[in-house]
């Protein structure tokens, strides 16, 4: 019996497993910020198949032997953690607000646009 | 004229908060040009250097402390008058007795219920064969020293007076009479003793 | 000196397998802990775990900078930022904030089908022989210098774009999250000069 | 050619290695081993020494003799203390969130010994010869940035209305005077072309007059990140956490026991890791003032003797300035160190395009 080397595959299993808590917590979650916590998940597991992909995917052999600077996964992945920043930031001055206008904080109690 | 303002945020210089409104008198401001404010900067890194300046001087200086019970700078140091340490029975000069006469006012002023007494004999003869003082109990109020119509106790300047089990802390009579030879009360207030002396001679003793 | 040729691996690839481990469990067993935990500060704080945990798959993957980053940013202000929302609103309400499940039923099959359709994945990690990984063959460039190099490069324009975002996002969240103050603090300290009885207390803001 | 020591301690764990029949990569992983052993010693003798100097130095401002009595000068004074923290009953408060009240102190002094990793101790010598890392002054900046939350945690977790003030006034001042303290290194960084700390220092090796702080361009970072040091730790001039006048203990009031005695342990180790930084950014690191020699364990006694400096001058500075008020506190952040460490940003890009 051989173990397969840690490769791609490991990683994306974590990011799976991870995609797959955040989404239970953005579904299932009864409090906003509940649901906030859910979606950095999301996105931590969505980085973390980004730099998979730079790291062991087709990209970097793509001149095979010469050496590749190839760093587009990280850079995407950067790019995910400053709009992580933002969404957050932004997302909870949302909820403050609502709590100051509706005295809630349960994304499923603001339904005031619904009709 | 200078005006009273609410402050906000940074103030540069010594405006301290009136303690009752919480406002500062702050002279009117003037413009804060660049070159007003870099001088402020400087001023303010110069008064930082200043006081850097007078911690090191201080820190290279002679050390005031005196370490007490290992080394004593000033050997048979007392306490100013007043001071109120460890209690005392005083013997009378003349009798070689305790000027005690049981009566009991001590024990029944005292506050803290510190100071118990047995008393023995009658009119003349009435002397204290036993007298506890606790002094783990004692707050030193000075009321016994008070009362006493004999001026026969009193507090030494004795500071002195750490001892390594709670039981000692109970002063019996033997204690307070060597404290009282030893003291005799030379260090009560002056004024005190002569006063207590007067009354003493007056009553007739 | 060779103990370690179990498995098929060699010693450089189980020091590897062990480090993978290590985080993946870190960041894994966290995030149940953001599931499970019942008051959502726990949570945030499992989360932050999590991400620490991320952050060291990062570093396994040879992304340096990322781990730098990760930390700094997500660990460092994301998850202080969800915290202080978190003990904002605990103040505000006055209680602690659990964090109850409603649509329970539809969380576990959003997740179990996900689960199931990225099955293969966890099949392949776990018992096959796993995807041929190559690593990358480096020009000797560090990591630093390469990400800068691309940044001002390649991706120059969404970098500029990035900083114009968080400039908004900046400035959205603080007009969203100002509580509405009274028009009189709003006004200019001189305006009240001379004012002793006007003394501002933070009792005046609503919550 | 300077004796390598890190190349000894390397020796000895492949001897090792050899001797039961380890396989040769774990050789690096004994020698991280060893340099976690060497760090949590060092950190322990350092906060120990640390706390001893910062008594000492403030009697002698104030006069004083500071402590004499357990033995010699006063030596064992602090280890004594250290005991007694030791054998002191844990007390945690009844509506306490038993889980954040732990979390607390352990971020903080976890944050605290991981910054050691990346200091180069001698010519490439860090902890396990592996953590020279290309990164490394910002993992150093990243990881101080976990502690923050240990200072959370900490003040939120006893349930107590100081602690909380204390922590959300602790928080705020980190994650403000972290600005300056990261811009002011990044001036370094301008200058050195690289992030790597030991980089850095040895491009200062040449002697005193290599260091960075004599370029003109980056004294005035020097005082900044001077200034942003001393609040990052939260010490006196800058002690709003724990302000002892407002606030009974800031956010260690509920804290007894060892628990106690691992926020001194980060506060001082805290303070000597700033020292450490100072003097790999600014004053050369391991490298001798002299210009290259070769004494066994010199880079040690080096870097140690100017992150030393820098604590002295910490402590004399505690002991000189009075405490600064909340608004005070910020506005000089925001109003005077942030602009004027971007204007150095701005300065040293000029003069280091131009020169």
């Amino acid at each position: 019996m051989s173990l397969p080397p840690v490769g791609l595959a490991h990683y994306l299993a974590v990011a799976v497993l991870l995609f797959a808590m955040g989404l239970f917590a953005v579904v299932t979650r009864r409090h906003a910020i509940g649901v906030l916590l859910g979606i950095e998940l999301m996105l931590n597991a969505a980085s973390i198949n980004l730099v998979a992909f730079n790291r062991f995917g087709p990209l970097v052999t793509v001149k095979p032997g010469a050496g590749v600077d190839m760093a587009d996964g990280q850079i995407f992945a950067l790019m995910v953690i400053a709009l992580a920043a933002c969404e957050a930031a932004v997302g909870l001055a949302i909820i403050l607000r609502l709590y100051q206008t509706l005295a809630t904080v349960e994304p499923d109690d603001a339904d005031r646009m619904r009709w | 004229m200078r005006e009273m303002r609410e402050t906000r945020g940074f103030v540069l210089g010594p405006y301290n908060p009136s303690p009752t409104t919480g406002l500062v008198d702050v002279p009117p401001r003037r413009r804060l040009t660049v070159w007003n404010a870099l001088w402020l900067i400087a001023e303010g890194a110069w008064t930082i250097l200043v006081g850097h300046w007078v911690t090191l001087r201080n820190f290279w200086r002679k050390k005031v402390t005196d370490q007490y019970p290992h080394r004593q700078a000033r050997r048979n140091w007392l306490p100013g008058p007043g001071y109120r340490g460890d209690f005392a029975l005083i013997t009378d000069w003349k009798t070689w007795e305790l000027r005690c006469i049981a009566c009991l006012q001590c024990q029944n002023v005292c506050p803290s219920g510190c100071i118990h007494i047995t008393p023995e004999g009658r009119g003349r003869e009435r002397h204290p064969v036993e007298f506890y003082i606790d002094a783990g109990l004692c707050q030193y109020c000075w009321l016994c020293v008070e009362v006493c119509p004999a001026s026969a106790i009193t507090m030494t300047p004795d500071y002195e007076t750490a001892v390594d089990t709670p039981r000692k802390l109970i002063r019996d009579i033997d204690y307070l009479r060597t404290r009282g030879l030893e003291f005799d009360d030379v260090q009560r207030p002056l004024e005190a003793q002569q006063t207590a002396e007067a009354e003493h001679e007056d009553k007739g003793e | 000196m060779n103990l370690v040729q179990y498995y098929g691996l060699t010693a450089e690839q189980w020091l590897e397998y062990v480090g993978f481990l290590g985080t993946a469990g870190v960041a894994l067993v966290s995030g149940l802990g953001v599931l499970f935990a019942r008051r959502v500060l726990h949570a945030a704080v499992w989360l932050l775990f999590c991400l620490l945990g991320v952050a060291g798959l990062f570093a396994l993957m040879g992304a340096h900078v990322l781990f730098g980053v990760q930390i700094l940013v997500y660990a460092g202000a994301i998850a202080v930022m969800i915290i202080f929302a978190v003990l904002l609103l605990e103040r505000a309400t006055g209680r602690g904030i659990l964090s109850g499940n409603r649509h329970l039923f539809a969380g576990v099959v959003s997740a179990g089908a996900f689960v199931v359709v990225m099955a293969p994945t966890l099949g392949v990690a776990l018992w096959a022989a796993g995807w041929p990984s190559q690593t990358a063959p480096t020009t000797g460039q560090t990591n630093v210098a390469l990400i800068g190099r691309l940044f001002l490069t390649r991706h120059l324009l969404a970098f500029e774009l990035m900083s114009v975002v968080l400039l908004v996002a900046m400035i959205g969240a603080i007009v969203l999250a100002r509580a509405e103050r009274r028009s009189d603090a709003e006004e200019a300290p001189e305006a009240q000069g001379g004012g002793a009885a006007h003394v501002p207390t933070e009792e005046a803001r609503p919550s | 050619m300077i004796a390598d020591w890190a190349e000894r301690i390397r020796a000895f764990s492949e001897g090792l290695c050899t001797r039961f029949g380890i396989p040769g990569l774990l050789v690096d992983v004994l020698a991280w081993i060893f340099g976690a052993i060497f760090v949590l010693l060092l950190i322990t003798v350092v906060a120990l020494a640390a706390i001893y100097l910062e008594r000492k130095v403030s009697g002698y401002i104030q006069s004083r003799l500071g402590p004499m009595r357990v033995g010699p000068i006063g030596l064992f004074q602090t280890p004594m203390d250290a005991l007694k923290l030791l054998e002191k009953e844990d007390i945690v408060p009844r509506d306490a969130d038993r889980f954040l009240h732990l979390l607390g102190p352990v971020l903080l002094v976890s944050a605290t010994v991981m910054m050691f990793a990346v200091i180069p101790w001698d010519v490439r010598a860090n902890v396990g010869r592996w953590l020279d890392w290309e990164i490394g002054l910002l993992y150093l900046v990243a990881v101080s940035g976990i502690g923050m939350l240990g200072i959370v945690c900490g003040g939120w977790g006893s349930n107590n209305k100081w602690s909380l003030l204390g922590a959300l006034r602790g928080v705020a001042q980190l994650i403000s005077y972290e600005i300056p303290l990261v811009l002011a290194a990044m001036c370094v960084v301008l200058q050195a072309e690289t992030l790597s700390l030991s980089q850095m220092v040895e491009q200062q090796q040449a002697g005193i007059w290599a260091w960075f702080l004599w370029r003109p361009w980056l004294m005035l970072p020097a005082i900044l990140l001077l200034i942003a040091g001393i609040a990052e730790v939260n010490r006196t001039p800058f002690d709003i956490p724990e302000a002892e006048s407002e606030l009974v203990a800031g956010f260690h009031t509920e804290y007894s026991g060892m628990k106690f005695g691992l926020f001194f342990l980060a506060e001082y180790t805290h303070l000597f890791v700033v020292g450490l930084l100072f003097a790999v950014l600014f004053l050369g690191g391991w490298a001798s003032p002299l210009g290259g020699s070769n004494l066994p364990f010199e880079g040690l006694v080096w870097l140690n003797l100017k992150a030393w400096i820098f604590v002295l001058i910490a402590m004399w500075v505690r002991w000189t300035l009075p405490r600064l008020r909340v608004d005070q506190l910020m506005a000089m952040c925001w109003k005077l160190l942030i602009p004027a460490s971007f204007a150095a940003l701005v300065i040293v890009g000029v003069v280091l395009m131009y020169a």
